[in-house]
Parts: C-alpha cells; sequence; structure tokens
C-alpha cells in the first residue's frame, strides 16, 4: 500500500513557450483509485510518464511513501503504466507475456507460474495462458495487459486510458472489472480518461486537469456538482454562468436581483463585489405560471427543444442574460406541451460563485 | 563519436593520396639463380600464385591436373591457379601494387601476352635474369627471331616460353569442301561475298590478339611479305595502311551483320562457327579443331586449315613480377613448363591445352623424351593441320608499335568509319 | 551509432572517388608522372582528334539511350501489370503467391540473366532453334538480329525484363503500405475505375515508381558486365569504354578511362539531383 | 479480363523464373548442343557432376557462401544501430548523412573500383577475404540501412517503454523486446546483404586480385571462354543458392511484399 504524491511538479520543454504542467501538486492517498480528467493536451498523459519515470519533470518532486523516486529509473520504479493499446509482445503468449515482469525479476520459475494463473484467474482469461495476442479480442488483450501490470504487485498503477479503442459494452465490463480488481488488490491507481461518465463512475477521487493544472479535486460528487473555476464548469458541461454584483447573499444581475444558497453560506459584511454564479441545467426547474412563493423566478422564451430520451433539453431566452440558459428536464418531469413562455426558477441552493480561470 | 568517425574519414582520405608505402617486413634473401638446388629447397612448402586467363574450363583442368599435382608431388609446391577474365586484371594489379609500394605482392607468375607484357615492361614491374638460367632453358632455342620477340617486344630474360601457337582456320567439313577453302585474303574476299553474311573475324583490339592477328595477316599479303613489317617504319605504315583499310572495307559489307557487330573472342566466333551462323573460326592451336572437339565446342566434323601464307606464330610465355611472393616456386614452375614430358602433354587434344611446343624437340638429347615429343605430333589427327602446310605458312609477328596502330587505325577506318 | 557505417561507406567511398578524380587528372605515379593536368577531358572533346573523342560522344549517347530506353520501357511494364492486372481489384493488393515467385527473379545476378537472354535470343538462340524447326526460318541470319545489335536492343531486353519484377514488387510494396482504403474513398466520391486509377492509384505510387526508375536508371548508366556481353564493338557504352580506356595497353590512355568514369558518376550524380529536386516538389504540396 | 490480366503476371513471373533455370538446366546438362538441334542429342549429368565435383568450383562455392554470410553479419551488425539513430535520434545533418548513405545506391560501381583497389592495398586488405567483405559493405549497407530504417519507422516504441515499467532494466529491453521486434525487419535486412554480396562481380574481381575467387568471378572468367556448358552450369550454382534464401525467408516472412536491391 503506497501513498503516492506530487510536488510542485513541473515539465516545460525547451523552445516551447507555455509549461505542460505547471507546478503541479496532487496526493492520491494509499488504495486510492483517482481519475484524471481532462480534455486532450491537457498533460493528463505526460503526467503519468512522469509518475512511471519515462519523462523527468524539469522540477518538483513525486514521492511513494513520502520517499522521492525521481532518482528511480522506470525499470525500479514499481510504477506500471498501462497504454491505450494493450503493447502485448506478439511473439510471446499470453502467459509468457503476464509473466514477464517477473521473468526481468529473476523470479523463480515456478512462482511464476503460479502468479500468473492466479493473475489470469483475476482478469477471468483462465485458460487462454498458450494463446497469443493476435488471437485476442481487444478486451481480453486489455484484460491481459492488467494482469501483466498487475503480477508484479506494483506501488502504483498507472491507466492511460486503457477503455477508449474498445466498443460500449466491452469498455463497461472492462472498467467494472478494473474497478473491482483494483478493490480487491488495493493497489494505488491513477487513471487518465477524458470520458467524463467514466472518471465520475470509477473514481475515489476525479481530479480535474485543464492546461497542465489542477483545475479540480475531489469526490466525484463534489466536483461534479461545484467546479470551482470557470473553466472546469465549463467542463463538467455547465453553460449557464450569471455576471453580477454580489453583496451578502443577494446577486444583482441584469435579469434582477438573485439569492445564493444557505444565508449561513453568505458573507454579508464584505462589501459588495463582482462575481459570477454558474448553475447546472438540471437544477432549474421549470414552470408554465410563476411560482408565488420562490425566489429567483425568471421568464423565458423558450427557442429550442430537443428530446434525449431519459431528459428534455431546452434553451430559453431571459431578458438580461447575454446567453440562452440551458434546462435539462427529466421526461417524466418535464411540462408538456410547453408554451412559448416559460417560467424558470434557479433554487438558491443551486448557485455557486465560481472563479474566473 | 561522430567526431571520431569523421578523423577516421579524414586519415583514410589521407592515405588514398600518400604514396608511403606501408611497412612490410623484408623477404629472406632469396637464393642465387645459379643455386638451383637451393631454389627448390626454398621453394618447398611454398604456394605459388600463376595468374592466367580461366576462360576455357579444358585449360584450366590440364593445368590442374597436370602441373598441380606435380609441383605438389615433385616439388611439395601448392599451385593456386588464379583465373582472370582476361590477362589485363594481373596488369591492374601488379601497377596498384607497385603505385601503394606493396612488396611481397600477390603475383608470382603470368601466363602473359605481348600487349601485356609490354605494359609490365613499361612499367618497370618485371624480375629479370632468369629465363636461361632454368635447367630446362637449354631445350629453348634462345636465337630463334620468333622466340625472342614476343609481339614484336624483346623478351630478354624477362619471359620463358611455355608453348607456341600460330594463327589457323576452322571449317566445318561436313558443311564445306576442303577444295572450296580460300587460300588467301585475296581468296577469301571472294568467298565471303560469294557467300554473304557467312564469314567474320575477331574485333582487334586489347585482349583480341587473334583479330588483330588476322589484319596483320591481310597487311602481309598485300604488301607482299612480311619480312618488312618486323621493324617499325612510320612511312611505311602510312604507304600501306590505306590498301589495309580499303581490304577490309570491301570485305566488310560481305560480312556477318554487314560487320557492323564483330564477335570479341575467340569462344564467341567457335560458338557462331558451331551454330552455323559462319563457316569459319579462328584458332591459335596447334591441334587445330582438335582441343576444341574434345572440350565439346565445335562439332567433331571440325578441322582446321590455313592460308598458303602469312600465317603469323609465336611462342607465349610466363613471366614473374618483381614483388613475387614466392620466387623460388614460381621458377620451378616455369622450369616444369619445359619438361618434355609435360610439353608433350600440352599438345594432345584430349589433355585440353592444345598449344605448341615452346622447346625445339632438335635441342632434346633424351631419346625416350624425344621419341616421345614426336609421337604426341603424330597423334594430332584429322581436325590439325598438317604440320607441314603449317610451317610453309609460317611467318613471324609485326613490331610492336603497329599493334595499336592497327588497333585503333582499325576503329576508326574500319568499324565506325564510312 | 552511425560512425561505422559512415566510416565505410563515406570514407572508403570517398576516398575512393577522390582516388579516381586523382588519376582523371593524370596523376599517374607509376609511370612517374606526377602533373595535374585537365589534358585527359580535353581529349574526350570532340574535334581533340584523339581516339577518345571519336567515342566519347557516341557512347554517350548510346547509354542515355540503353538506360532511358530499359528504364522507362520497365516503368511502363510495371505500371502497366499494377493498372490491368490489379487495377480492378478493390484494393490493389498482389494475388498471393505472385511476390514470392517475383522475389526469386531477384536471385538472378545480371550478369547470370544477360547469359540467359543470349542463349535465348541470339540468332543461334534456343528461340530461333524453334522458329527453324517450326520451318518459319532457314539460316541463323533469318532470325532478327537481338544481340549484339548496334542498337543496343539486347542490352535494352536484358535489363527492361530485369527490372520489371523489381519495380513491381516497389509498386505491390507500396499499395501494400497504404493501410486507408483510397480507391473505395474515391469510387464512393464518383470516380469511375479510370478516374480512380488516374487520381488516386497512380499518384499513391508514383514517388515509389520515379525512386525505383532513378535506381534502375543510375544502374544501367554505369553498369559493365551486361553491355560487355551483350553490345557491339560500337558505339560502347560509357562504362565498357572506360575500362577499355583504363585497360589498354599504353598506360597514359588510364587518364582518359579515369575521367570517362568520372563523368558517368557525374551525370548520374546530375540525373539523381534533378529527379530529387522534381519529386521534392511534387511531395512538398502534400505537407 | 481481369482473371485473365492476372494469369498473364502469373505467366511472366513464372517465365521469367524458369525459363532462365530451363536454359542453364539444358545447357548445362546438353553438351554439343549446336544449331538447328531443338534440343541436346543427348542429356547427361556427367559435365554437372564434373563441374560440382572440381575442387575449383567448390572452393568458389564455399568462398561466396562466406563473403555472403559475413558480410550478412557485418551489414547488420554496422546497419542495425545505423538505422536506429537515423530513425529515432534527433540527429543534426540528418539529410546530409542519408545522402551520403545514399551515393553508392547511383554512383555506378566502375568510378570507384579502382581507387578502391588502392585503397584496399595501402591498408593491406586488398586480396583478402575481409578486405573483399569490407568492399562488399559498400554497395550492401546502403540497402539495408534503408530498409531498416524504412520498418524500423513504422515500430511502435511503446514496446519498449512498456517493457521498461514492467521493470525490464536497459538490457533486458533490447534482449527481450527491441531485438525480436526487429527481426522481421533484420530478416529482410539480411537477405537482402546476402543477395547483393553474393552477385557482386566487379569489387570481388578489383578488391580480390583474384586470390578471392567468388563464383560471380568464376562466371565472368567463363564469360569470355564461351562453353556454353561450363557457363550454364556454373549459372545455375550461382542462382540456387539465393534461390533457396529467398525460398527460406519467404517462408519464414509470410506474405507482404519485399524489395530487394536493384542488383
Amino acid at each position: 500500500m503506497t501513498t503516492l504524491t506530487m510536488h510542485n511538479l513541473t515539465l516545460r520543454y525547451p523552445r516551447q513557450a507555455t509549461a505542460t504542467l505547471a507546478d503541479l501538486s496532487l496526493a492520491v492517498a494509499s488504495g486510492e483509485l483517482v481519475v484524471l480528467l481532462g480534455t486532450s493536451g491537457s498533460g493528463k498523459s505526460t503526467l503519468l510518464r512522469l509518475i512511471a519515470g519515462l519523462l523527468e519533470p524539469t522540477a518538483g518532486d513525486i514521492r511513494f511513501d513520502g520517499q522521492s523516486v525521481r532518482a528511480l529509473p522506470a525499470h525500479r520504479r514499481e510504477a506500471v503504466l498501462m497504454f491505450q493499446k494493450a503493447y502485448l509482445f506478439p511473439f510471446l503468449s499470453v502467459a509468457d507475456n503476464i509473466r514477464f515482469g517477473l521473468r526481468v525479476r529473476g523470479v523463480a520459475r515456478e512462482q511464476q507460474r503460479i502468479a500468473v494463473q492466479q493473475m489470469l484467474a483475476l482478469v477471468e482469461l483462465e485458460g487462454l495462458e498458450c494463446r497469443f495476442p493476435a488471437q485476442l479480442s481487444g478486451g481480453q488483450q486489455q484484460r491481459v495487459a492488467l494482469a501483466r501490470a498487475l503480477v508484479t504487485q506494483p506501488r502504483v498503477l498507472l491507466l492511460d486510458e486503457p477503455f477508449s479503442s474498445l466498443d460500449t459494452s466491452v469498455r463497461r465490463s472492462l472498467q467494472a472489472a478494473v474497478r473491482r480488481i483494483q478493490r480487491e488488490t488495493g493497489v494505488t491507481t491513477v487513471l487518465v480518461t477524458h470520458d467524463l461518465e467514466e472518471a465520475l463512475s470509477m473514481a475515489d477521487r476525479v481530479a480535474l486537469l485543464l492546461d497542465g493544472r489542477i483545475a479540480a479535486y475531489g469526490t466525484p460528487q463534489q466536483v461534479y456538482t461545484r467546479p470551482p473555476t470557470l473553466a472546469a464548469a465549463r467542463f463538467l458541461g455547465i453553460t449557464t454562468f450569471v455576471a453580477g454584483t454580489l453583496h451578502g447573499c443577494q446577486l444583482t444581475t441584469a435579469a434582477g436581483v438573485w439569492v445564493l444558497g444557505a444565508a449561513s453560506a453568505c458573507a454579508p459584511a464584505e462589501p459588495p463585489r463582482p462575481a459570477v454564479v454558474a448553475i447546472r441545467p438540471e437544477q432549474i426547474t421549470l414552470h408554465p405560471t410563476r411560482p408565488a412563493d420562490l425566489p429567483n423566478c425568471v421568464l423565458g422564451q423558450v427557442q429550442e427543444q430537443s428530446y434525449r430520451g431519459d431528459v428534455i433539453e431546452y434553451l430559453l431566452k431571459v431578458a438580461g442574460l447575454p446567453e440562452a440558459v440551458r434546462v435539462r428536464r427529466p421526461t417524466s418531469d418535464a411540462p408538456d406541451p410547453i408554451g412559448p413562455e416559460v417560467w424558470l426558477h434557479l433554487p438558491p441552493a443551486a448557485l455557486w460563485e465560481v472563479r474566473a480561470g | 563519436m561522430y567526431q571520431r568517425s569523421l578523423l577516421l574519414l579524414l586519415c583514410l582520405m589521407l592515405a588514398a593520396c600518400s604514396n608511403t608505402p606501408a611497412p612490410l617486413a623484408p623477404l629472406p634473401a632469396p637464393a642465387p639463380l645459379d643455386d638451383w638446388e637451393r631454389i627448390v629447397a626454398d621453394a618447398r612448402g611454398q604456394t605459388v600464385n600463376w595468374y592466367m586467363w580461366g576462360g576455357s574450363e579444358s585449360i584450366n583442368s590440364y593445368v590442374d591436373q597436370f602441373y598441380g599435382t606435380a609441383l605438389q608431388e615433385r616439388y611439395g609446391i601448392t599451385l593456386n591457379r588464379v583465373p582472370v577474365s582476361d590477362a589485363v586484371l594481373a596488369v591492374d594489379q601488379l601497377l596498384s601494387e607497385k603505385e601503394a609500394g606493396i612488396d611481397p605482392g600477390s603475383i608470382d607468375l603470368i601466363w602473359i601476352n605481348g600487349e601485356n607484357f609490354a605494359s609490365l615492361k613499361q612499367a618497370d614491374m618485371l624480375y629479370g635474369g632468369w629465363n636461361q638460367k632454368l635447367p630446362n632453358s637449354v631445350l629453348v632455342d634462345y636465337t630463334n627471331p620468333a622466340l625472342i620477340y614476343d609481339f614484336g617486344v624483346p623478351i630478354e630474360t624477362f619471359e620463358s616460353p611455355w608453348s607456341s601457337a600460330q594463327f589457323q582456320f576452322i571449317y566445318d567439313s561436313a558443311r564445306t569442301d576442303p577444295a572450296d577453302l580460300p587460300r588467301s585474303y585475296a581468296a577469301l574476299l571472294e568467298y565471303a561475298c560469294a557467300n554473304q553474311g557467312r564469314f567474320t573475324y575477331i574485333a582487334p583490339g586489347p585482349g583480341a590478339f587473334q583479330g588483330t592477328r588476322f589484319v596483320k595477316g591481310a597487311l602481309f599479303e598485300l604488301s607482299g611479305g612480311a619480312e618488312q613489317w618486323r621493324n617499325f617504319d612510320q612511312a611505311q605504315w602510312e604507304q600501306w595502311s590505306p590498301q589495309l583499310w580499303a581490304y577490309l572495307n570491301e570485305l566488310k559489307p560481305c560480312l556477318w551483320r554487314t560487320g557492323s557487330a564483330y564477335p570479341a573472342t575467340e569462344y564467341e566466333l567457335h560458338g557462331l562457327f558451331a551454330n552455323r551462323e559462319v563457316d569459319y573460326s579462328i584458332t591459335q592451336s596447334v591441334t587445330g579443331a582438335g582441343a576444341l572437339i574434345a572440350e565439346g565446342a565445335v562439332p567433331e566434323t571440325a578441322r582446321a586449315f590455313v592460308f598458303n601464307d602469312y600465317m603469323i606464330g609465336d611462342y607465349n610465355y610466363v613471366a614473374i613480377p618483381r614483388n613475387a611472393p614466392n620466387r623460388a616456386a614460381a621458377l620451378v614452375l616455369a622450369n616444369l613448363l619445359l619438361e618434355p614430358e609435360f610439353q608433350a602433354a600440352q599438345i594432345l587434344p584430349e589433355n585440353g591445352f592444345g598449344l605448341g611446343y615452346g622447346i625445339d624437340v632438335r635441342k632434346v638429347t633424351d631419346e625416350q623424351d624425344r621419341a616421345t615429343l614426336e609421337a604426341a605430333m603424330d597423334r594430332l589427327g584429322a581436325p590439325a593441320t598438317p604440320p607441314a602446310e603449317l610451317l610453309a605458312a609460317l611467318v613471324p609477328d609485326a613490331a610492336p608499335e603497329y599493334q595499336s596502330l592497327i588497333e585503333e587505325g582499325w576503329r576508326e577506318n574500319v568499324l565506325i568509319g564510312n | 551509432m552511425l560512425a561505422p557505417a559512415l566510416v565505410i561507406v563515406g570514407g572508403l567511398f570517398g576516398a575512393s572517388l577522390w582516388y579516381s578524380v586523382l588519376k582523371s587528372l593524370g596523376y599517374l605515379p607509376f609511370i612517374g608522372q606526377f602533373q595535374i593536368t585537365l589534358e585527359a577531358y580535353r581529349n574526350l572533346l570532340p574535334g581533340s582528334g584523339t581516339p577518345a573523342s571519336r567515342e566519347f560522344l557516341p557512347a554517350l549517347g548510346f547509354t542515355l539511350w540503353v538506360s532511358g530506353a530499359a528504364t522507362l520501357l520497365a516503368a511502363a511494364g510495371a505500371l502497366g501489370v499494377v493498372v490491368v492486372g490489379l487495377g480492378r481489384t478493390r484494393a490493389p493488393h498482389a494475388p498471393r503467391g505472385i511476390v514470392p515467385l517475383l522475389n526469386l527473379t531477384l536471385a538472378f545476378p545480371h550478369l547470370v540473366w544477360a547469359v540467359a537472354i543470349a542463349l535465348l535470343l541470339a540468332q543461334s538462340g534456343v528461340l530461333a532453334r524453334v522458329l527453324f524447326q517450326l520451318g518459319l526460318i532457314a539460316t541463323p541470319a533469318d532470325f532478327p538480329v537481338l544481340i549484339r545489335d548496334p542498337y543496343g536492343i539486347g542490352i535494352i531486353i536484358s535489363y527492361t525484363t530485369k527490372l520489371i519484377p523489381f519495380l513491381l514488387l516497389m509498386l505491390l510494396a507500396t499499395l501494400h503500405a497504404q493501410t486507408d482504403d483510397y480507391a473505395a474513398a474515391a469510387a464512393t466520391l464518383g470516380a469511375s475505375r479510370w478516374q480512380t486509377l488516374r487520381y488516386v492509384t497512380l499518384p499513391l505510387v508514383l514517388p515509389a515508381l520515379t525512386a525505383g526508375m532513378l535506381l534502375g536508371f543510375a544502374f544501367v548508366f554505369g553498369a559493365y558486365e551486361v553491355p560487355a556481353l551483350l553490345g557491339v564493338q560500337f558505339p560502347r557504352m560509357l562504362a565498357v569504354l572506360a575500362l577499355d580506356f583504363f585497360r589498354n595497353a599504353d598506360l597514359r590512355s588510364r587518364a582518359e578511362g579515369m575521367a570517362i568514369s568520372v563523368l558517368t558518376g557525374a551525370i548520374v550524380l546530375l540525373v539523381a539531383a534533378v529527379a530529387y529536386a522534381l519529386t521534392a516538389r511534387r511531395t512538398a504540396g502534400h505537407g | 479480363m481481369q482473371r485473365g490480366a492476372v494469369g498473364c503476371i502469373w505467366l511472366y513471373a513464372l517465365a521469367s523464373v524458369l525459363l532462365p533455370l530451363g536454359l542453364f538446366g539444358l545447357h548445362a546438362l546438353g553438351p554439343r548442343w549446336f544449331f538447328p538441334a531443338l534440343l541436346p542429342d543427348s542429356l547427361s549429368l556427367e559435365p554437372l557432376l564434373a563441374l560440382i565435383g572440381n575442387p575449383r568450383t567448390q572452393a568458389a562455392l564455399g568462398l561466396s557462401a562466406q563473403v555472403a554470410l559475413l558480410v550478412t553479419g557485418l551489414a547488420v551488425l554496422i546497419g542495425y544501430p545505423a538505422a536506429r539513430a537515423l530513425t529515432f535520434a534527433p540527429l543534426v545533418g540528418r539529410g546530409v548523412i542519408l545522402a551520403v548513405l545514399f551515393l553508392p545506391t547511383v554512383i555506378p560501381p566502375i568510378a570507384i573500383g579502382i581507387g578502391l583497389n588502392s585503397l584496399m592495398l595501402q591498408l593491406g586488405l586488398a586480396g583478402t577475404l575481409i578486405g573483399v567483405c569490407i568492399v562488399h559493405l559498400i554497395p550492401v549497407l546502403p540497402y539495408v540501412i534503408l530498409t531498416l530504417s524504412s520498418m524500423l519507422s513504422r515500430y511502435d516504441r511503446h514496446y519498449e517503454e512498456q517493457a521498461q515499467v514492467l521493470g525490464a532494466g536497459a538490457w533486458q529491453v533490447w534482449w527481450l523486446v527491441t531485438l525480436p521486434m526487429s527481426l522481421p525487419a533484420l530478416a529482410v535486412a539480411a537477405l537482402f546483404a546476402f543477395l547483393i554480396s553474393w552477385s557482386e562481380y566487379l569489387f570481388t574481381a578489383l578488391i580480390g586480385g583474384g586470390r578471392v575467387i567468388t563464383l560471380p568471378v568464376l562466371l565472368f572468367a567463363l564469360v569470355a571462354g564461351g562453353n556454353p556448358t561450363t557457363l550454364a552450369g556454373v549459372a545455375l550454382l550461382i542462382v540456387a543458392v539465393p534461390m533457396l534464401a529467398i525460398l527460406l525467408a519467404s517462408r519464414l516472412l509470410g506474405g507482404g511484399p519485399q524489395v530487394v536491391g536493384v542488383r
């Protein structure tokens, strides 16, 4: 069981204006599965390569259990990286692929054999040990790669978008298998993905990586419901941002005065200041008439509506707001039919302030 | 690493331009030429590298079988016959060795012809003073002018004879009646033009002396004699050469492929002859067509014939380079070539060599040897030209200066011209 | 890591080339000639009256003709095979088994191949014998002159037939490496079979074809053995001429021989540079 | 129509292999076969057996094999690191290096052969087996390096990183991953090297100084002598070995087209 910490990691290539990773710090608890979520080019894979020792940081430190591993070369770090493709050695059988890590460590043959059998059982591929990689399906290949990675009992397991090249159904089952195996083995794991759903469903904690920085870090629920910055919020599918002047719990906007959150969460002592608040589209409710006793109600004109199976999505024009407001309602709870005008209610508890950047 | 490789590269370039010879261990002092027994003793255990034209499989196996075996058994010498496509390759090798200052070199003995002999003499690459010191040199007639000039170049003490040859034609007795054979260049012209495309000769040029010799014969006949060509005379050449070109150009349209192409080697002409593209071939062999029949190169009905005059005869020789690594063994081999038993063997068609004697049979004192040599002559049989006819037509070669005049003149005036 | 390869190829090659150039400039130490002069090159110019001047230009023309004709014919042949034989298949891949067979032709060294061509096509060769038995010809002279002919037909046949499998393999390798199905893409965009060929397949194989043609041209241009075997005494190809002068009994003509071979190399380099410039411009457009 | 065209290619390919073999076979087995006879009067194995039994032929065969195998080994040993550097290492002057390596494929051998001979003499390598091998590397290496680097450029280095993170040290990565992954490329390159070296005449003749008599040198000497029986026999010998090598290689490597040098 290993804790993994990164301290002010920076990676900057010569002749490159911005750093690929800038002053990044992150702590992964022992046995935890942390998902690194981000767009392509955000530096996720680079971070994994740094942890694995395939890249050298420009500055900063990486520690396993508080001990720096910077001086250790990749093959001595005991941090196994699994790539998007399985990279099974095509000239080795499944069993030989799995025991590769033991072989290079000089583990006794009999132990290798036992370990291979255990791993095959773990990834549910018993009986395939004599096959060659070319004879396996994509999902099977990834399972073998996983077995090969785990057989050495690494201190840290690093997964670089291991499911992205698979079909949806195979991906689902493999995601479940990885989650199960990770729990069983308790190996500290960092998984990289750009798929929000995958991140939320698999992670103990999610780290949102944007432009080489951690934009949010917390449980899936924390990150999903309360992304702290504008950019993080945008990445998580939030499109409704309202700018205004915040004084205490009151936000004065061009669309009226809105109340934020529980009164205790506000700081009435502070002087008024400009602020931006965000709201998730599914938290806005729609009403045919103005709800009498609810705060934060505005009138919107329906511009578009689209059916999405479990939800219906609306785009509503609200006077005083520059962008149309996106609203998602469960199909069961949607007004049907909807008139040209509808009242929107933004519950105060669903509004939170986001920082710029 | 790159810097080091660059440096090495530079060194290589410099080495290529410098003339400083690579330092090599000096050879032990060679035995004096008068002490034959010591030469034989020195030669034991040596390997003699004999560079020779390797185009004829029958000659190759004759050499290996006869000399190779005898050298090993009698003298403990290993024969390394090095076949080259053209003796000029050996000349190239020697020149490069001289340029690089390589001594000892790689060649011990060369079967050489006049052109290359002249080149090596020009480059001062030959070992001298040895030919008449060989024990068997008493069998050689060193007063015979045909022998002491190689293509007109004096052999001095640089070459020892191996065999003799004379220019001859070959015809197929199954196709041509001997009575119809042309017996002079004039008759040949008539024959050729009466039988369009049925005659050709080997293109004169370096390495194809048979072709040059064919043209020389025409020159002799046109000018009415071979004697006046023994010494070089520019005026005489300018007087007769236009007539020579005229004759050859008259012949040209009647030739195979109307003279636009010529066989490059003797064997190519044999092929044309055997496949009935032309009626006559050319050979230098004392066995006439005999050796070629034995080899399967021409039909069994092939026979040799000569014109009534101007059939150039000569000797061929071996020479030892100045930087020969195994000089003693080379001397032993050169001596072995003159042994009467091998001289007798070399003329027999079934043995595959088929060139004439390098020694003078009259100088052989041993009765039995002499009888063997004479018997061998008698065994040549039908494919050979009768010795009397050969002798009657025999003339020696012209002065060496004419060689390149003829070759270049032929290219200019006959091959390319008009 | 490159050092040993560069020393061998660059070093040995460069030093030898340097040596050849020196000799062509009349630096002939074995006959005591150390002066550098351009005489050998001047002797090649027409009008200087030397044997070399009579033969150099015809040889140059003949060499260009033979190497150009052999290269173009081989390219046309290989392309024709790809177009006609494989053009209709959706992805122009070679039928199974043909590639190993074509590979086998590469086991024949050029000299051996030329010997086979001569045995087959000489006026008394096997083909002529077949025609004779069929009563189509009466004597070898009735058979067309294909070997040792003044137009270099024999040499061209030998090189063309030898180059076709080589170029074909290059083209097939290129098409094989094409994982994206451009031909199918073009077809869905409405291109006819011939349009697909013209606008898709041809441009795809063109770089490989150009490279192969250049290699072939350079090889034929500097070849010695085959022209020596299948050619006539005049005109001769440059390499044969060079070696002939080099091997002349008069050691002084070696400089001319070296000059001819240096020029042969220079011309090939020039052609290679032009071909490279042309293809570089073409591929530059594709990024 | 298409079936017919493919048939034509088949016929052409078959003819280009079988026709020369047949011609050589008939000539080698049938001496005294002259125009206008359609076939030799008699076929006998005797001339061919005599040729094969001839110690000179055997020596040439052995020497050819020795040279070609040595050259193959050297070419792969020298060419592989060079190709890897060309493919993966960030190089200054890559274009120049490529041009230098490309030169021997276009510059006619005649232009350098003579100078090479003098050079090798000065280095004391002329006329030696190793000298001939080194000189063979000049035409061989460019093909080996260009082949290897074109095949290596399709090689995914993630495999090496994968092995690294699984705990393999530099040597283990090389031995357990890089080498087996490169084997097909190495086999193709080795085949090219073998074929080119096996067929090489001019350089062998010039550098071997007549002391290193390989089969092509033997054949060229025979061409001037023109006896078709021996000529055809030697030609058969020259062709047989590379044919076996090619068959073996294509069996090992399977399908895809491979291109061998123009030589």
